[in-house]
């Protein structure tokens, strides 16, 4: 299923675009203009936007981690203002200046996020099994490699798997969780090798290429909304940074090797999709350039925002009305 | 008007389910082998109401637990149950720090109505995982309403509320009251949520007990009658709980003794006694006593009866502090 | 890899008093004479006496719940005189009467028991990893279908196999949970289909056949000790009763069909165990007679042990002092 | 005597570590991530102890928490750590569940000698999940010590005693007490567990904290000195409780106010004052009083530092409780 003209601009728009916010994102917490920590997505945006750019109204989303959802949050249209805001505690922010790290867009079926990771493997079941009773929604449930360590994605496969559900387990493999290798915890060379003790159809991707990924999630998509269950995407990504801003890169106890990661850093998602874009003419330089400037505009109208936002101080009492609806 | 007809406590959870579910769409119910029904809450409710509503999971708790939290996110009101309510633990990420703190930590946003409920409690003399009460575990965090029905009245009402209710409400509900026969409306009607009952008016001492701990309450009032007056509280919810209905008791009574069958640490009796000590502090002419299980692992067989909270137990300490 | 006569006969006996321990428990639960509860294991014994019979002395054994564990202790060579009392609330319970339905022979490394199906899938880890660094011992760890929905098998089979550690998975697979089914449950036709995802060997066998399971434990024991890691062993078995006894024996909602479970009953594995016994000349029906009467004294001598044991009755003092070491 | 060096507190920790590992060979630790490290308590470890003894595992909790809880029935003595102590819930089951109760209702024939570790507490302004406090979560179940440590030199002792205890104990530290730096020894000593001490002298008010929670007492009891006399009692462990070093204090000054960074309800604070107004009745001049985290799930950003307790509401309580 080949990508149409418009298709590819749109993804290599949101690629820059996502791109764009981590750098913002980076450039913020070395200013220490962030509040919390902040996991760089450098090098590794393309999955997410290629996941989440032509998901319908109704679907609902689980962005990865990794550069805080940035990627499919940029690919689903969310308030990226709102979004900074909360990050930087401001009475604007999607949460309401409450949770420093987390989002929130529950109108865009983005309902939120915790710091418990393979979290979202609970909820997905319920997710799931709610789109199959309405007919008309799939779920791209996104998240690392590491992850799929937790308990809780066997339990979600099965149920998926039993009940056919329209998930799409999308997997950033990007072979690091924190210090550790996917090659020391996780015994096969595929996490999506996981998938066939379901019998569930499983695809293993490059992550890099954010057209080869959109076009595998419109396939699985296509499947699921056809009533045939869950497909399990991996997509391999890279990891060029240290796990979050602050913490030393080692793969165990050692410094990567910056050899490693210079030559990780060839295969660049943005990079690949310049080439092509150019070679299959779907955007001139000159198009180009025009798109990587309204992105760095984005950047400072999203920040403004932010920073004009006053500091979220609410009372005890205003806080205590917001436990129970 | 024609006398109110009696039903077991647990045909009044049923009850509640079926009118809920016959009012509201919305409505169903989550758990493992509810279909067959394992206590009679559930069974013959999937003839009536089919298989896309009363789902019958794996044996995977996160699983299980995820059809009804996810499901609540996307307008469903799901009921999911843990069968014994110890289970609970096995999901006790997504239910204590996730579903507790999603609305609040998300900008109040959203709301996530559902029912989250189990049987426990001493009586089938099995002991530690199967008899423990887990509602004092869910009642340390905040975001999820918790209570626990003494009477089928009760059982009805707070269940109807607890599915109305927007919020996550934990019924849990105990093993030895089940099939405890009381009067019962046929219509729906609710049974607040966060609201105490004076249960039984009194003037010399306040007995705060849920459960099956209601009954023993009621038994050493019997007792005690002509000699010791005792008011009964029972606080049905024990998230948020109704201090104020205890502490207008203890401003008559000046004493009071708390029955909770859990273990002692970290309470609703201690609970209660630490807010009583500091709001009502003028109020006491004694020290406030609880009666609960002794800070060690419930033990099943012959033991059960009398390390558990008792009569026996609940008279000493009423007595005690009457003295 | 043939059993050796000697073998044969070791199993055989094992069969008939497992046999007969169920049926203890089950007359003693309809007079009454039971604390708690009991779960038949009606026509499914040979899998736990084929499992455990041939373990070392070092191998740690978790049994499966059935039957409450009876299968596999017969094999262990378990007291079960004190295992009995511990189920009848005495004093010299296996637990000090506490637990009720638990065991525990610690210095047999059968370390004791949960009412949380699929508990053991924690401790396992432990168990295995300490038997590597041991090395000379490995795991027998059983459990039914039902428990493979829980997370912590997926979390036990990853570190099982990133490890390479000793433990078996031993699977029995009775095709029910409670009233459900593994048809509905489990979106393959085998359990052990989940073993591919980490590439681990697995291995379907006849759980009727006694001889079938012991060759199979000996020969997955024989390749955790050399270091290879772990084996999935699912062993296909039935269920003739209901769950437990006093739960109405259902499938879904409906009655199970009396016709299928009478077709279930012809694969006895005592009867199937006898014809062969014969039928290879390992024993002489004078010889299984002998062996039967053997057991229904053990019965005789089990129940004595258990009835004469006085009620445990401990102060709280005494209780309290039994929390901490 | 030469003057003790100084250590910041996470260090303190490491040293315990060490010293216990090269002392006893069946020490070992496991967790995520610890060979590189997140906090410094481990960094380095695995230079000295190699991968058999500093073992990492998966990001699974339960098989993590596992290898612990199957190794110390094998005779090794595991210390298990779970990065941000929250994340202990998602092995909830076998800690609260299983582990607690294992030894007694297995009829207390074994013993389970492990640590299970974890950092926790406000101050990073992540909120809710990472900030979260979890020792009166395992508080509440009998069979699991948990401790807590105020300054560098309890928590080498208390490390040290932890994985000396033939009990698992739950050995949980505060991240903002993390480089705290006080005299710690150099040579192995033990902090016994179960037992509270009287930090600072005084006689007007007894004043309970622990953790960071301890330095904002320090605070205010430094700030009242000449108006209010506090005595500061560290309880050093949560459970067991050390509840006769606090009546001790509290018959002498007839006043308490209870620091606890934890939701209100069925904390520590309530635990205590629910057993002094027991007990110790007749000794109190005024009611008891909590400062806790109100019954709110903690927000992190900017409103971490006022919702936590806090030096303000500390000496608001204490003033109160005085006037
Ligand atoms: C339940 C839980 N355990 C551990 C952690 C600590 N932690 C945060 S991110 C992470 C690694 C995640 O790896 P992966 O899923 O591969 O995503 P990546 O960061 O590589 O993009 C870990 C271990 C956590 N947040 N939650
Ligand atoms: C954590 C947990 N969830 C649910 C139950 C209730 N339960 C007890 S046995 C059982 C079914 C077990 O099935 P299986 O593992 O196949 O063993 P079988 O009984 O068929 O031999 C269930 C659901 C439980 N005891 N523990
Ligand atoms: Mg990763
Ligand atoms: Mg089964």
């Amino acid at each position: 299923m080949a990508l149409g003209k418009e298709q590819m601009k749109t993804l290599y728009r949101n690629l820059v675009r996502a791109d764009h916010f981590d750098k913002m994102m980076m450039n913020r917490i070395m200013q220490g203009k962030l509040i919390g920590f902040y996991h760089p997505g450098d090098g590794a945006m393309a999955a997410g936007v290629g996941a989440s750019t032509f998901l319908g109204e109704n679907d609902i989303l689980n962005p990865h981690h990794r550069a805080h959802g940035m990627a499919y949050m940029a690919g689903k249209g969310i308030d990226v203002g709102r979004y900074l805001a909360e990050h930087t505690g401001k009475a604007d922010g999607c949460c309401g200046g409450r949770s420093s790290f987390h989002w929130s867009f529950p109108e865009q079926k983005v309902y939120g996020a915790s710091g418990f990771i393979g979290w979202h493997f609970c909820p997905v079941v319920g997710w799931g099994w709610a789109s199959k009773r309405k007919g008309n929604q799939v779920v791209l449930m996104a998240s690392g490699d590491g992850s799929y360590g937790q308990g809780g994605a066997h339990e979600a496969m099965l149920s998926a798997m039993n009940w056919k559900l329209p998930i799409i387990f999308f997997c950033e493999n990007n072979g690091m969780a924190i210090h550790s290798t996917a090659d020391d915890m996780h015994p096969m060379p595929d996490i999506s090798s996981l998938a066939q003790g379901y019998g569930m159809p499983a695809v293993v991707i490059d992550g890099q290429d954010v057209f080869a990924v959109a076009e595998t999630v419109i396939a699985a998509r296509k499947h699921a909304l056809a009533g045939k269950g869950p497909t399990f995407v991996e997509a391999k990504t890279v990891r060029l940074r240290e796990h979050d801003v602050g913490t030393p890169d080692l793969a165990r106890a050692e410094p990567r090797d910056p050899e490693y990661l210079e030559e990780l850093k060839q295969r660049d998602p943005l990079v690949l999709a310049t080439k092509r874009v150019l070679a299959e003419k779907v955007l001139t330089q000159k198009q180009i350039d025009k798109i990587i400037k309204e992105a760095e505009e984005e950047v400072v109208v999203v920040e403004k925002f932010a920073d004009d936002s006053p500091i979220a101080l609410p009372s005890i009492e205003e806080l205590q009305a917001g436990v129970y609806a | 008007m024609s006398e109110v007809r009696e039903l077991p406590l647990v045909e009044a959870i049923k009850e509640a389910y079926q009118q809920e579910m016959e009012r509201d769409e919305s409505v169903f119910m989550v758990g493992q082998d509810i279909a067959g029904g394992i206590f009679p809450h559930t069974m013959g409710l999937v003839e009536q109401f089919g298989t896309d509503r009363i789902v019958d999971t794996p044996l995977a708790e996160v699983g299980m637990y995820g059809t009804a939290f996810g499901a609540a996110m996307e307008g469903f009101k799901p009921i999911v149950d843990f069968m014994f309510a110890g289970f609970f633990l096995n999901a006790a990420s997504p239910i204590l720090a996730q579903t507790a703190q999603f609305r609040f930590i998300h900008g109040s946003q959203m709301s996530l109505p559902m029912v989250i409920t189990g049987a426990c409690g001493s009586g089938m003399r099995l002991g530690n995982e199967h008899a423990m009460l887990v509602h004092n575990m869910i009642a340390q965090v905040p975001g999820i309403k918790v209570c626990m029905p003494s009477t089928p009245y009760d059982a009805k009402g707070l269940m109807i509320s607890a599915i109305r209710d927007p919020n996550p409400v934990a019924f849990i509900w105990h093993l030895g009251t089940m099939m405890d026969r009381g009067p019962v409306p046929e219509e729906a009607y609710e049974v607040p949520l966060g609201v105490a009952e004076v249960k039984r008016e009194g003037s010399d001492i306040t007995l705060v007990a849920n459960g099956i701990q209601y009954k023993n309450a009621v038994e050493v009032a019997d007792k005690l009658e002509g000699d010791i007056s005792v008011e009964i509280i029972d606080p049905r919810s024990v998230s948020p709980l109704d201090i104020d209905t205890i502490l207008k008791s203890v401003d008559k009574t000046g004493r009071l003794v708390i029955v909770d069958e859990s273990w002692d640490s970290r309470s609703t009796a201690s609970q209660i006694a630490a807010q009583v000590v500091d709001v009502g502090f003028d109020m006491l002419d004694a020290p406030i006593r609880r009666v609960c299980i002794p800070d060690i692992p419930l033990p099943g067989g012959h033991m059960e009866p009398y390390v558990a909270p008792n009569p026996d137990a609940i008279e000493a300490a009423v007595r005690d502090v009457c003295q």
